[in-house]
């Protein structure tokens, strides 16, 4: 392989890294769906086809009060979007689901049809992690999709390490925690030692639904259903697993790096 | 003594800023040549801006020895910048060391360096540090005697004077002693520093790490510092490279300020070429077996005999 | 041909009634499966059955020559029972499974200790294997490694660089899948079989309905089979371009790792247009497909198909012509044949030894009965033999893939499906991408799954990447280590 | 008069300590204190008679005649005796102050008396040897001194390895004994008078070939003293089992009486040399220099590590020596200065951080009872100071600025390198591939010092008594105190230091080079050439201390609010690291054993024992050793060869009075022909 053929391929191909944020965000997979759009009002009070249909109960119907769906619990199999006789739950094609609170990810109340997105971080941290950012992974049960995910997240299509986001080796030199599974009973401790061992200011992400509330696995006496119960946790990205643009979107949302195209909320 | 200070001032503060800014350019380019746009080159200052700021967590076992090493890093690599001539020909501290105390100063940060990879009791850290050790201990001797080469050619070790006398004969650059000593301290530069065939520096495994094993442990202002005198040693050896074994372009000592400034330009073309050849040689190379680097060095050491015989042949 | 073997033979993802299953006293149980091991056959599946509070042992062997599956069932008993360990390597791990699981004691077992410890301490706690030696020293990589990938412990024993003895203790990542299906299946059921590997979803998905519609007697659509076949392939290609790049990552070698990042990314890409996610989670139901493909959208498929391969053949081009990778490949992380052999390798780990083994060749089902896809064999053993093995797959995957699009079946993709039978057996085996994915699935007199055993292939393979570290230098573990790229979740369930 | 106040004051500890051998605690404050007063007196006379610049400083004084004619004990000191009189003063008095603390842990278990009055009678003999005036003086001297250190490498005769260590001490010194002896024989029969004033440049009177022989008899005779390879393999056997005080006097001083040998004889006695005489004393320099460190890298015995170091520093002298004949020989005087004095910078260093690394063994030892490194750890919390010290000593052994190793190795360097000028011949060669080997010699030292203070002092305890070891006494502190003040003064102010060896280099190469050296009122030290390198420790260090505020200003300008935490060690989330992960000092230099496994032959084996399938094995063992190349390859054959030849000459004593008598009649008969 030698030099000359490198260089010259590389000069052929050019830059393969997309524009977004700058430019327009890549379409997801047209059967992908994105976030889920609840309108309380077309819900008739009598049904309740979606709550018996979800793998994960992630919908429940208080009494009096219009269906509730917690998206971090949703694994975003679509059943209810098929089984719903009167549209109420709907995709909407729509990437960006990061919040901040846990309670953000509950759709159904009126206003709350769709989620809450995350703010950025406070004035102080933000001013401390704009630009550098670096993250320490801790995969805590799970099925290793959502490590795949953000390990694409470092190649040259996306490349995080344009934003000064990067994942580093050891918690020392790391400014946040991100973790995926529904962290076992078997990784509880490993997880402890883990944040003990970042630098305070620190922040926590929860990635994927096993993280937000135990995924597929939710209920089983094996793990925590999620990170939130063991160390506090400052965004939540729901997905099974969450699409790499999800994630990308997260993070910046986190850090204000999105610029003015597409901030809502 | 004729330590002026605008020239001190002017060398401390290039080293300071030059040094993250050519790491960020070498990363930035190495992310190019993979069809990525990469961090932006001044990605480093932010990283050192936040690290300085950030908490710091010390393991419970280091001992004082700990805390000073990244101090002891981070001034030794300064103070050899000071010594080796960036845009005119006298370094600012030229009187108090010629080569070899640059060479002592750096062999001074790595055995701290080396300590504070081995106090906090983690096996990644001896590693590290073992393996630090056995390359330089082979690395020093390929470059002691290729600067040996050059010095004796010059008929002194000061580098200003070494600078000026192979500057003045401008065919001298081209004879095989020459050439055969860039080479030499060109594969010591790739091991000093860490690079790809030696060690990957953006390496994530911590059983292949060399220099990144010994800094697991670090956070905080220290981890600033260490990574800071990391990059400033980079500079210094890159300006060894480019200003005393090729030092077309170096400004005389009583240069007039046009002179200064064609200097400095040829000094920072020089040095953006020289990343770019080490950027391709980590782009085209797999990183070699921990058991073969020796030998690249014992080559690299053979160059420089070579270098001496030729000069003992040719003069 | 048949051979006479006690032991009742069925053919991959068929059913038989619980009856059928030949019964022995545990004493002769034992020693025919032991036979059958001496024989040279494999050992795909081997757990108890609770009845009450005793424990019926069950052994599910391949007799790939025979391109045939046995079973046999022992009779229930308690306490404890002779281990096949000692004699036969394979069976090293099943053994120590069933203790942890059920807690008879297998005796004499040479290396008894717990697998995934889910009752009560975590893993890694108790006493590990010590060289003694003035210079020995340990190097604990612990659960928490420094890339992103899954918690693992690895115990070195070193003197300086070199490693004396590698063990490795998982079970970070036990969720207790099996423990959640017995009463099953249940509405999370299949969502969790998807999840039990997340990059061989497709591999396990595709043997739970195998499984499900072989006890329910009847076979999913033709078209659906075709569709199947054609994810998994996919699935293939995915892993092994992400693997390849990891290996060239792991060499730094730039070039190669970033261009199959990117060419990772798109075979995901490829998919999610068929099912809307990137990992194939909601196209494979028992019964049949979910969701089907248009001809536009698999001319699309065909077309993005054509151009992924020719990145990936031009970066793999670099990987091979680059001498400095070459000598990193090689004589690095060495596994001979006969130990191969002994520990029971599965997949593309057990080709790169020489081993012929793959179940669409040896056991085909659904859609690989019609089509063949040609078995990839690298003799040396080493981390360049499985990259080689890796890239031979993906050639074949591909062309297999073209094949296939270029002859699309037709007829519908989903078909409904009728209850299970009640005490039958059904054994379904599909070459995932890492190795051969075994689903046993036992029905009670309620028709519904009394004991569910699912066996992923790292579970067979952990042993030889301990294996083949013995004797390397340290520095190159996590190449050794990202040549096998075992799954923690599929090991630990 | 200073002087001989200072061996009175020895005589006088010497005779107290025996007397109030009972009282222990009053014999060693007696014995050690007075050894201490004279070392001051001995530090005080040399400095200032150095300083005076005087040439002779002592005329030569009868101590003793006895009856036989010219058996006189002459005393004479000139510059280059007083030289080596402030090492011993200087070495003997921090090391009595060290051992007035240390002896204590002999209290009740060995005879402190006996200790206290061999240490005095050391320094005695010591100094006498190096103001020796006449032969029988220095011989006299130089057997007591290896006596009494034989007495004191086998103290703790307990233990069979201190025996066998002494009895290989005997035999080598009085192997060197021999050849001293001959030498000076072959010199005095030439001179006809035994004084050394008349030996001065007695080597123009003999033939060539008479001085070569004397030249090879000397080196052999000193290098032997001296420790040079391959004559050293008594030195890492019988230091370590000294006493730790004792052994820091051997390694700091007893080796440099070799030197002293070597200098007096080659610069003074043998009157102008042959080039091959300073090529080959730098080729043994080099060749000690590169081994002695590769051997002290696999040790992990920590007083056997500083044993091999004392070879490689030996051959860093010789190599300036060496080079400084090379250049008396070519006739540049100038340079012959320059290198000599390299060469005697070099051999204070050394006797200084030498001796304040034992003292930190001795120190580390007693805290810990073991010397084996892999049984320590975790000291440097526990036993703050002597860390320090150790780790100042350590600095400076490994020729890092700013301290002394490192100036004494740039003279090295500025004169191997200014020496590839000064012939046209192939040897000039030399001096540039000797600068390479003392590279190579400084970063694996370097590398060894890293792992000795590494694996000893840092990380975790690695055992009960490392677990609860304290820090050593007062006096011991002290001790330790004195040498690392040394260190650090010759580190920093060189060129003070410069102007006392004048007189030593106008005695023996006519020329005072301490003003060519200094610049810039002694802060930068030059090499004496119109623009050659200079180098200015002192401003190096001021540079640091002006430099500090610029990280310290970072600190306050970004990090003011950052707060510090102690947290556990990152392990990767496990239960916790146990000692037995920390990296073993085998370990740290397993990749060098393996780069130079040609020269230490490593053999492994690998016992793996299983009871049913070799896949899981019950037990695991792994031993290595490395060949001793020496031992096995030269001086076993030799002692073979030896015994094979003495068991057939025991055919001669047949026992038959006849046969005696004939053996008798050959030998006159021999003579007679001989002698006309």
């Amino acid at each position: 392989m030698s030099v000359h053929d490198t260089l010259l391929n590389r000069l052929k191909r050019g830059c393969e890294t997309m524009a977004y944020p700058k430019g327009p965000a890549p379409a997801l997979p047209d059967r992908h769906g994105g976030a889920l759009k609840v309108e309380a009002a077309k819900c008739d009070a009598s049904c309740s086809a979606c709550v018996t249909v979800c793998p994960t109960e992630a919908i429940a119907r208080p009494a009096g009060k219009p269906v509730a769906l917690d998206l971090g619990r949703c694994i975003f199999c679509a059943e209810c979007v098929t089984v719903c006789p009167t549209k109420a739950i709907t995709q909407s094609n729509d990437h960006r689901m990061a919040v901040r609170q846990r309670e953000d990810l509950v759709l159904g109340d009126t206003g709350k049809e769709q989620v809450r997105l995350a703010q950025a971080l406070d004035e102080k941290l933000r001013r401390l992690f704009g630009r550098s950012l670096k993250l320490r992974q801790v995969s805590a049960a799970g099925c290793n999709a959502c490590e795949a995910d953000t390990n694409v997240l470092g190649t040259i299509g996306w490349d995080l390490g344009r934003f000064g986001i990067q994942f580093v080796a050891s918690p020392r030199h790391a400014d946040g925690l991100l973790i995926t599974g529904p962290v076992s009973k078997n990784m509880e401790l490993a997880l402890k030692k883990t944040y003990i061992a970042l630098p305070e200011p620190r922040i926590v992400i929860a990635l994927g639904a096993c993280a937000i509330a135990g995924g597929p696995f939710i209920g089983h006496p094996q793990h925590h259903n999620g990170a939130s119960g063991l160390v506090p946790v400052d965004l939540f990205i729901p997905g099974c697993p969450p699409h790499p643009l999800t994630i990308l979107d997260g993070l910046l949302r986190l850090l204000d790096r999105l610029g003015e195209s597409d901030a809502r909320r | 003594m004729n330590l002026d200070p605008l020239n001190f001032l002017g060398q401390t503060l290039a080293l300071l800023l030059l040094a993250p800014l050519l790491s960020g350019c070498i990363k930035n380019w190495k992310a190019k040549l993979q069809n990525r746009r990469g961090p932006r080159p001044w990605q480093v200052y932010f990283d050192i801006a936040k690290f300085l700021r950030k908490d710091m967590v010390i393991s419970e076992h280091a001992s004082w020895v700990f805390s000073f090493a990244p101090y002891v890093v981070f001034l030794t690599a300064l103070l050899a910048g000071l010594m080796v001539p960036m845009i005119n020909a006298p370094a600012p501290l030229r009187l108090f060391g010629g080569v070899l105390a640059v060479v002592g100063l750096l062999a001074l940060g790595r055995f701290f360096l080396a300590l504070g990879g081995l106090d906090p009791a983690s096996a990644f850290g001896g590693m590290g540090s073992s393996r630090e050790m056995t390359i330089s201990a082979i690395a020093e001797p390929a470059m002691m005697l290729a600067i040996f080469t050059v010095a004796i050619t010059a008929g002194s070790t000061d580098l200003s004077q070494i600078a000026q006398s192979t500057q003045s004969a401008t065919w001298k650059l081209l004879n095989p002693a020459h050439v055969l000593a860039f080479a030499a301290m060109f594969v010591v530069l790739l091991a000093e520093t860490g690079r790809i065939p030696v060690d990957n520096p953006a390496t994530h495994l911590e059983l292949t790490m060399i220099h990144e094993a010994m800094l697991l442990e670090y956070s905080g202002r220290y981890l600033a510092f260490m990574e800071w005198g990391a990059s400033i040693k980079q500079l210094v050896l890159m300006t060894l490279l480019v200003n005393v074994f090729f030092p077309v372009g170096l400004a005389g000592p009583q240069a007039s300020v046009a002179a200064l400034g064609i200097s400095l330009a040829a000094y920072l073309a020089k040095l953006l070429a020289l990343s770019a050849v080490v950027v391709v040689v980590e782009t085209t190379n797999a990183k070699m077996r921990l058991f073969r680097v020796p030998d690249l060095l014992s080559t690299a050491f053979v160059l420089a005999a070579l270098a001496l015989l030729s000069t003992f042949l040719f003069q | 041909m048949k051979r006479d073997t006690p032991f009742t033979l069925l053919t991959n993802g068929t059913a038989l009634s619980w009856a059928d299953v030949p019964e022995w006293p545990l004493a002769e149980f034992l020693r025919n499966v032991g036979a059958e091991l001496g024989r040279g056959e494999r050992l795909s599946s081997f757990f108890g059955v609770p009845e009450g509070d005793a424990l019926r042992l069950v052994a599910v062997l391949a007799f790939d020559a025979g391109n045939t599956l046995a079973v046999g069932r022992s009779q229930s008993f308690s306490g404890s029972f002779p281990a096949l360990t000692a004699t036969h390597a394979q069976a090293h791990l099943f053994e120590r499974e069933i203790w942890e699981q059920h807690g008879v004691v297998p005796e004499n077992h040479p290396w008894l200790k717990p697998v995934r410890k889910d009752h009560g301490a975590g893993p890694a706690v108790g006493d590990f294997f010590r060289v003694d030696g003035r210079e020995i020293h340990e190097v604990a990589v612990g659960p928490v490694h420094a890339g992103i990938i899954e918690p693992g412990h690895f115990r070195f024993q070193c003197a300086g660089e070199e490693v004396l003895h590698l063990e490795i203790a998982l079970g970070f990542q036990h969720r207790g899948v099996e423990e959640a299906i017995a009463g099953g299946p249940h509405r999370a059921t299949v969502y969790q079989m998807e999840t039990v590997a997340g990059d061989t979803t497709i591999g396990h998905a595709t043997a739970y309905a195998n499984a499900l519609e072989a006890l329910a007697g009847t076979e999913a659509p033709l078209r659906a089979q075709w569709l199947r076949a054609i994810a998994l392939e996919l699935e293939r290609l995915a892993n092994h371009t992400g693997d390849l790049g990891a290996l060239a990552g792991d060499v730094a070698f730039l070039p190669t790792a970033s261009a199959c990042g990117k060419i990772r990314g798109d075979f995901l890409n490829l998919t999610a247009l068929l099912c809307g996610n990137r990992f194939g989670r909601g196209l494979v139901r028992p019964g049949g497909c979910l969701l089907d493909g248009d001809t536009e959208r698999l001319s699309q498929l065909r077309k993005r198909l054509e151009t992924a391969l020719a990145e990936v053949q031009q970066a793999a081009a670099w990987l091979w012509d680059a001498a400095s990778v070459r000598t990193r490949f090689e004589h690095t992380g060495h596994l001979h044949a006969k130990q191969a052999a002994a520990i029971g390798l599965v997949g593309p780990a057990a080709r790169a030894c020489g081993l012929v083994r793959d179940v669409r060749f040896d056991h085909p089902t659904g859609w690989h009965r019609f089509a063949q896809v040609p078995v990839s064999v690298w003799p040396d053993g080493d981390v360049f033999a499985r990259a080689r093995v890796r890239w031979l797959e993906i050639q074949r995957s591909g062309d297999f893939l073209r094949e296939q699009l270029d002859a699309v079946p037709e007829g519908e993709t989903m078909s409904s499906l009728p209850a299970l039978a009640p005490n039958s057996l059904a054994v379904a085996l599909v070459e995932g991408w890492r190795g051969e994915v075994c689903h046993v699935a036992l029905t009670g007199a309620d028709g519904k799954l009394r004991r569910y055993k699912i066996t992923d292939p790292s579970f067979h393979n952990w042993t030889g990447l301990a294996l083949a570290l013995r004797g390397q230098a340290i520095s190159d573990f996590p190449l050794c280590n990202k040549s096998f790229n075992l799954s923690y979740c599929g090991f630990d369930l | 008069m200073l002087l001989t106040f200072a061996l009175w004051a020895y005589v006088a500890g010497m005779a107290g300590a025996l007397v109030l051998q009972r009282a222990e605690r009053l014999a060693n404050v007696l014995g050690f204190g007075l050894a201490a007063l004279g070392g001051v007196c001995g530090v005080v006379f040399s400095v200032s008679s150095l300083a005076a610049g005087r040439a002779v400083t002592i005329a030569p004084v009868t101590l003793w005649s006895g009856p036989i004619p010219d058996v006189r004990l002459v005393v004479e000191a000139d510059a280059l005796s007083c030289f080596f009189v402030l090492i011993v003063s200087l070495v003997g008095l921090a090391i009595s102050v060290f051992s007035l603390g240390y002896a204590r842990t002999y209290y009740g278990r060995k005879n402190v008396g006996v200790l206290a009055a061999v240490f005095n009678a050391l320094l005695l003999v010591t100094t006498l040897v190096f103001i020796a005036g006449n032969l029988w003086m220095f011989l006299i001297a130089w057997e007591l001194m290896a006596l009494l250190a034989y007495g004191m490498v086998s103290f703790e005769h307990e233990d069979r390895e201190a025996r066998q260590a002494g009895v290989l001490y005997f035999i080598m010194s009085h192997l060197d004994a021999a050849c001293i002896l001959l030498g000076f024989l072959m010199l005095a029969q030439a001179a006809g008078d035994f004084s050394f004033a008349s030996l001065r440049g007695i080597g123009a009177k003999l033939s060539p070939q008479q001085r070569d022989a004397a030249f090879m008899l000397f080196v052999i005779g000193f290098g032997i003293k001296a420790g040079a390879v391959p004559l050293h393999i008594w030195l890492p056997v019988a230091h370590p089992v000294a006493p730790s005080n004792i052994s820091a006097l051997m390694s700091g001083v007893l080796i440099k009486t070799g030197i002293y040998g070597l200098v007096r004889v080659c610069f003074e006695f043998l009157g102008p040399p042959p080039m091959w005489w300073g090529a080959s004393l730098l080729a043994a320099g080099t060749v000690s220099a590169v081994l002695g460190v590769l051997y002290a890298l696999m040790e992990h015995d920590l007083k056997r590590l500083l044993a091999y170091h004392s070879i490689e520093n030996i051959g860093i002298i010789l190599m300036g020596i060496g080079a400084a004949l090379m250049f008396l020989h070519t006739g540049h005087a100038v340079l012959a200065s320059l290198a000599l004095i390299a060469g005697l910078y070099h051999t204070i260093n050394h006797a200084v951080f030498k001796a304040l690394l034992f003292l930190g063994a001795g120190a580390v030892l007693h805290a810990t009872h073991t010397r084996n490194m892999e049984e320590m750890g975790g000291l440097a919390k526990r036993m703050r100071w002597t860390s320090l010290f150790f780790l100042v000593g350590a600095v400076a052994i490994s020729a890092l600025p700013p301290l002394n190793g490192f100036v004494s190795e740039w003279l090295t360097y500025q004169s191997l390198l200014q020496g590839f000028g000064t012939t046209t011949s192939l040897v000039r060669l030399m001096f540039p591939l000797g600068g390479a080997m003392l590279a190579l010699t400084g970063a694996l030292a370097a590398a060894c010092f890293v792992k000795a203070f590494g694996i000893t002092f840092l990380a975790q305890p690695r055992s009960d008594h490392a677990r609860n070891a304290h820090e050593a006494s007062l006096p011991v502190l002290i001790g330790q105190g004195v040498l690392t003040a040394a260190c650090v003064f010759l580190g920093l102010f060189p060129t003070a230091f410069l102007k006392l060896l004048d007189p030593l280099t106008q005695q023996l190469t006519g020329h005072q080079l301490s003003q060519q050296l200094t610049l810039a009122n002694g802060l930068v030290l030059s090499d004496a050439t119109a623009q050659g390198g200079t180098v200015s420790t002192l401003g190096i260090t001021l540079m640091a201390v002006y430099l500090l505020p610029v990280p310290l200003a970072l600190w306050a300008m970004f990090g003011r609010k950052a707060r510090t935490r102690i947290a556990p060690t990152w392990d990767c989330g496990q239960r916790g690291l146990t000692p037995q992960m920390e990296y073993t000092a085998t370990g740290f230099s397993k990749p060098l054993r393996m780069i130079f496994k040609a020269l230490f032959r490593p053999r492994r084996e690998v016992q793996r024992e299983y009871d049913f399938s070799p896949y899981f094995a019950t037990t695991l063992r792994f031993e290595s050793h490395m060949e001793e190349v020496f031992q096995t390859r030269f001086y076993r054959p030799v002692n073979l060869w030896l015994l094979r030849l003495s068991r057939r000459l025991r055919a001669l004593q047949a026992g038959s009075l006849q046969a005696y008598l004939i053996y008798v009649f050959i030998t006159l008969v021999a003579l007679l022909l001989f002698a006309s």
